[in-house]
């Protein structure tokens, strides 16, 4: 017993010993280690987190967390000044509860949205009247659009999902979707689809795979060209939010994301289009302008 | 008579029945995991780090993660769940007050972990400025994880034999030594058990991690253990997605184009770290009651 | 010597020893038990004699249990006690005493063997150990005179260090013992200790409690009236949570005062 | 005098004494601890919850007898679209539904690996229902999206998404749970019980059902009630096989939704302290105050059942 206490206190001081120890022999970068924060959109965070990984390592001591947690946690958190970038699938101005008055919009990426459906359903194409008959659920078996004896089932995303928001405004020219069910993820989304019979449901290109079928929209397809051209209107812009002009790393990394290095490489394997290759603008009313280019 | 004895045989026989059928629940569940996933993993996949968008990435960091996550919430917890155990069942009277207490340990079990997830995200990740961490997770696991961690090791307390109780009291020992040194060792399968399913539920616990611990997983430098740097696999304060988060992580919004296989794989990591976990720590408790039980 | 007889009813004979006498080890005055709202004891007024063997008898449910806890307050979290319980003159049931010294004076030995999940030899000596005694000369010194004390000794010398939970019932009852003495009480209080054992193992308790015996007060409940008769000095019958009668063991058995006590050690009733 | 000498040694306050007040301190710290973070949690969501009500100014009328879920937005009949309604019925027949389909096979699997075949069950039974507990809620979506869905899209008709996929896989994740706390409370039914019953002439079953079980039924309701909290606060599995539909479910193979799912999904694309985002809160309210009624519910018929015992 009283070797037992003995050998607790060795215990206890070599733990302190080995505390100090560590902390004193800490690496030199520790003390200059620059960390940043940028937490929003699950669909910006693949990209934001390979251009840190990228960026970390050609700068040392530099530590950029990437996080998700969704567009409404984004931009709650940069309004509030917790984090340094918040990521949004929306402008601030379309989310209700945020106040944009602060926050300065950095537009990083365009994604393009397309319907997707069950690849048995025999359908591939749909005018714009038919896709809102189909969402605002007027329409309920694929035969009325020219598909098999297939009853319809709607799969939304969930409500304020940045993906829904650009469907609904978009596609389905402001109409809201009939109630049905819904999927938080682009993965489940997926999934949901091109397992279930009937299945339709809508998810930005990146998502797009063999397993699905996309669908053109008045005889537009959904490419990224198309996209460039404004002839798929299904679109919208990634945005990173500062609060206030940013300033240091912040400023150094956002520039960082917009190298042509970054859009080349990066943006292809990810399925997003650079701001530069656009041939318009969109502001986030809908107002587009002829303009090529970052603002 | 004989009738009651065939009703006794038909009762027993349909036990077996339910009994079976729930072996085979279990046994195709496990099975689906494994065959779907096992194929996908080598050691290669269980080292390297995760990619975002290409082919080929691993769960090593991930992995690193889970277990040091659960061994930090769980030196958290421990200690007071048991505290906490022991007072609800050998100190509290058999009162309201008590019975309260229960019930909001048993309310608190039901939330959906979202809910202590974004707790924990207000409290330390935003009020108290862990940022998203280590710390951060360990912290919210032991929201988590406490009130089911109090329940079992409360059971596992109530069903020591009460004369274990008496004879120390009756050496004139105190019952607070009583408890520490007889009952709580005599209660140590019990506690064990309680521990490995606890474990388990905060192994494979995401959303209470999505906001905490965060879903990113930098590179570690695993030859600096020092955990006041940054890239050290021990710093606290650096993010750390677990397995499970890089599991739903990945399912969710993965644009890896092998998904599914690093998905089926990385289900089959985790349900195979569970079992190499669960079969220590009863080998661990039986070498420990060995011990308590025969020298000192 | 002076009795008292109870010339409120007729049905109860209390013997008290001469106050002058020196040797009274435990006394109970006026001792009511209660648990909640039920009396489960009132007006026992016993006196203990030291090195003697007292049993208490009675019926299921005749409060004899109850009042053996009370002797060492063992029953401090269930039940309320009230009255004076005087050990070597001193009141131990009132606010300020330490119950773990009074309880360490007055150790118990329980109805179930009960050894802890511990090595016989951690059994005897976890109480000293966790009374700061760890010089393991002493410890050794003290598991083998109590060993033997409770005639264990012969039979786990050799496996001093295997669980206790490994005994059978006689020599794990008897380790139990050997537990209590290690801390050096001056009465035992033992609950009906032999109900869980067989014949061989009971004649050998009762051997190692005689022997005990000019050392140790003991204070003895039983449900066994050949027990009680052949092995105890004095005997105190309960009925209905009073004691009925207290008396030599002799007497009792032979020439009970109260009709209630000759019903129930000629097997009337109970 | 001898007899001072002894009532000053039983005065003093012994290490022991100390030695217990401490420990005791201890443990109650531990659980006010615990208390702590309870009651800090509820405050929490209480006050986060009851904001839709006081601050955005929602009846509570509207709240729970609504069945339009679109916070922000206004019903046809313009009231607020925050009708919980669907919500919360989705939630309750999951949970009931998953507990009585659970609850049989739980106990009878727990009888088998205590009655039956202990050995059996502490090699395999016990190792494998652990085991499951600890697989991520996610996988078990999962694999319900991929076998219990089609399942259920072939044999019930529908689209496969809806409550009874739902209970499918919710029976399987709380079927463990029930499981090793059953299995906790018939090992706590003193083995003297048994003997004394089969002495009695009673064949092993009548011991099993008469007196193992009534012995134990406290312990089983408590597991039970912890499997429907398990089944109540489950998010991520349930949300992807029950269709996640803010509908009134009309039959069980139709979408619905539950509290959870709802919450979960929610929780990211709003905005904190925004009405979308305290309508969610007041979901987490509304499954705190469910539970809690649960709760008191099986402590009732426990009570019950132990007098008429």
């Amino acid at each position: 017993m009283r070797k037992r206490t003995l050998v607790k206190w060795i215990l206890v001081l070599v733990v302190i010993i080995a505390g100090i120890g560590s902390y004193t022999t800490r690496s030199k970068r520790a003390t200059n280690q620059q960390s940043i924060t940028a937490v929003g959109s699950t669909a910006l965070q693949p990209l934001v987190e390979a251009a840190s990984e990228q960026y970390s390592a050609e700068h040392s001591g530099i530590f950029i967390n990437v996080q998700g947690g969704g567009s409404g946690t984004g931009l709650s958190q940069i309004e509030s000044g917790a984090v340094q970038m918040g990521n949004s699938d929306l402008f601030a101005q379309e989310k209700a509860g945020i106040d944009p008055q602060h926050l300065v919009d950095h537009k990083i990426a365009v994604v393009g949205v397309a319907p997707i459906v069950n690849k048995k359903v025999g359908v591939t194409r749909l005018t714009t009247s038919q896709l809102i008959a189909i969402f605002t659920g007027k329409v309920k078996n694929w035969r009325a659009v020219g598909g098999k004896n297939i009853p319809i089932t709607l799969i939304n995303r969930t409500q304020g999902s940045g993906t829904r928001v650009t469907f609904e405004k978009y596609a389905l020219k402001g109409h809201s979707s009939a109630v049905a069910q819904e999927q938080d993820s682009s993965g489940t989304v997926r999934q949901i689809v091109s397992s279930t019979p009937g299945a339709v449901s809508y998810v930005s290109f990146s998502y797009i795979n063999k397993d699905v079928q996309p669908i053109s929209i008045d005889g537009v397809s959904p490419t990224e060209r198309n996209v460039m051209l404004n002839h798929w209107k299904i679109w919208a812009y990634e945005h990173i939010y500062t609060n206030g002009k940013p300033t240091g790393l912040t400023k150094k990394f956002l520039n960082y994301l917009q190298t042509k290095h970054i859009q080349t490489t990066l943006f292809n394997k990810l399925g997003y289009i650079s701001v530069k290759d656009m041939h318009y603008q969109r502001t986030w009313k809908g107002q587009l302008s002829k303009e090529s280019g970052v603002a | 008579m004989n009738r009651m004895q065939k009703q006794s045989q038909v009762a027993m026989g349909l036990l077996r029945a339910i009994a079976g059928f729930v072996v085979l629940i279990l046994a195709f569940l496990i099975g689906y995991i494994f065959i779907t996933g096992l194929p996908n993993i080598s050691w290669k996949f269980l080292t390297s780090p995760a990619k975002a968008f290409s082919a080929g990435g691993g769960i090593g960091i991930q992995l690193f993660n889970s277990f040091y996550l659960l061994i930090l919430a769980m030196l958290i917890s421990l200690p007071i769940a048991l505290g906490a155990s022991i007072y609800l069942n050998e100190y509290a009277k058999d009162n309201w007050f008590t019975s309260t207490i229960r019930t909001a340990i048993e309310i608190l079990s039901s939330l959906p972990s979202v809910v202590v997830g974004l707790f924990g995200f207000l409290l330390f990740v935003v009020q108290y400025n862990f940022g998203f961490s280590i710390i951060s997770g360990a912290l919210t696991l032991t929201i988590f994880n406490l009130p089911l961690l109090t329940r079992n090791i409360e059971e596992a307390l109530a069903s020591v034999a009460d004369d274990q109780r008496q004879g120390g009291l009756g050496l004139g020992l105190s019952k607070y030594e009583t408890i520490i040194h007889i009952v709580v060792p005599a209660a140590l399968p019990g506690i064990i058990s309680g521990i490995i399913l606890c474990s388990g539920r905060v192994f494979g616990e995401a959303a209470a991690l999505i906001y905490t611990a965060g879903q990113s997983a930098p590179a570690l430098n695993f030859a600096d253990w020092n955990p006041f740097n940054i890239d050290s696999p021990l710093s606290p304060l650096r993010p750390a997605e677990t397995l499970a988060v890089h599991i739903w992580k990945i399912n969710s919004e993965g644009i890896m184009p092998d998904l599914t296989k690093v998905s089926s794989g990385s289900a089959a990591v985790l349900v195979l770290a569970i079992l190499i976990f669960n079969l220590s720590a009863r080998y661990i408790g039986r070498k420990v009651f060995e011990k308590m039980t025969s020298m000192d | 010597m002076q009795t008292i007889f109870d010339t409120q009813s007729n049905e109860r004979f209390i013997y008290h020893f001469n106050p002058e006498e020196n040797s009274i080890e435990m006394q109970t005055k006026d001792l009511e038990i209660s648990y909640g709202k039920t009396l489960a004891m009132q007006h026992a007024d016993i006196q203990f004699k030291k090195n003697t063997i007292t049993a208490l008898i009675g019926p299921s449910g005749s409060g004899k249990s109850t009042f053996l806890r009370a002797l060492n307050r063992m029953n401090d979290d269930v039940a309320t006690v009230k009255g004076q319980i005087l050990y070597q003159g001193v009141n131990i049931n009132q606010p300020g005493i330490d119950v773990y010294e009074v309880r360490r004076r007055i150790g118990m030995v329980f109805q179930r063997p009960n050894p802890f999940a511990k090595s016989i030899y951690d059994n005897v000596t976890f109480a000293l150990q966790r009374r700061g005694v760890h010089n393991k000369k002493v410890l050794d010194e003290v598991v083998e005179t109590t060993l033997k004390q409770a005639a264990v000794w012969d039979q786990v010398k050799d496996s001093l260090h295997k669980s206790a939970l490994s005994l059978s019932g006689g020599q794990a009852q008897r380790v139990c013992i050997a537990r209590v003495l290690a801390v050096k009480p001056d009465v035992l209080l033992l609950d009906e200790p032999a109900s869980a054992l067989d014949p061989v193992s009971t004649s050998q308790l009762e051997q190692t409690l005689r022997e005990l015996k000019p050392n140790y007060t003991i204070i003895i409940v039983t449900h066994n009236m050949q027990q009680a008769a052949r092995l105890s000095d004095y005997t105190v019958f309960f009925n209905l949570g009073e004691a009925i009668e207290y008396n030599k063991t002799r007497k009792i058995f032979t020439r009970p005062k109260i009709q209630l006590t000759d019903d129930y050690v000629s097997g009337n009733f109970g | 005098m001898q007899n001072q000498k002894l009532a000053k040694q039983l005065m003093k306050k012994s290490k022991t004494a100390r030695y217990e007040r401490f420990g005791r301190l201890l443990c109650l710290s531990a659980l006010l601890l615990i208390m702590v973070i309870v009651i800090g949690i509820i405050a929490f969501i209480a006050t986060k919850g009851m904001s839709t009500f006081m601050k955005d100014h929602i009846s509570m009328k509207d709240f729970f007898t609504g069945t339009i879920w679109n916070p922000g937005a206004k019903t046809p009949s313009g009231h607020a679209a925050v009708g919980a309604l669907p919500m919360i019925v989705g939630s309750f027949l999951v949970t009931i539904l998953a507990a009585i389909l659970s609850t049989p096979f739980a106990i009878g699997t727990a009888v088998y690996m205590t009655e039956i075949s202990p050995k059996r069950g502490a090699k395999i039974l016990q190792p494998v229902t652990e085991l499951l507990v600890g697989i991520p809620s996610v996988v078990y979506g999962f694999i319900g999206l991929s076998v219990v869905v089609p399942f259920v899209r072939n044999t019930f008709g529908g689209s496969g998404f809806g409550i009874l996929s739902g209970t499918f896989v919710l029976f399987v994740m709380i079927l463990p749970t029930i499981v090793s706390m059953t299995v906790d409370s018939l090992k706590s039914v003193p083995t003297y019980y048994r003997q004394a019953s089969l002495a009695l002439g009673a064949t092993k079953w009548q011991t099993i059902w008469k007196v193992v079980l009534r012995a134990a039924s406290p312990g089983i309701l408590t597991a039970v009630v912890f499997g429907m909290a398990r089944a109540f606060g489950e998010a991520l599995a349930v949300q992807m096989v029950i269709g996640n539909a803010s509908l009134m479910p009309h039959n069980l193979v139709s979408p619905a939704s539950t509290l959870t799912s709802v919450l979960t999904a929610g929780m990211g694309n709003t905005v904190m302290g925004s009405l979308q985002n305290d309508a969610l809160w007041s979901l987490a309210l509304v499954l705190l105050a469910m539970s809690l009624f649960f709760n008191l519910l099986v402590h009732f018929i426990g009570k019950k059942g132990a007098f008429s015992k």
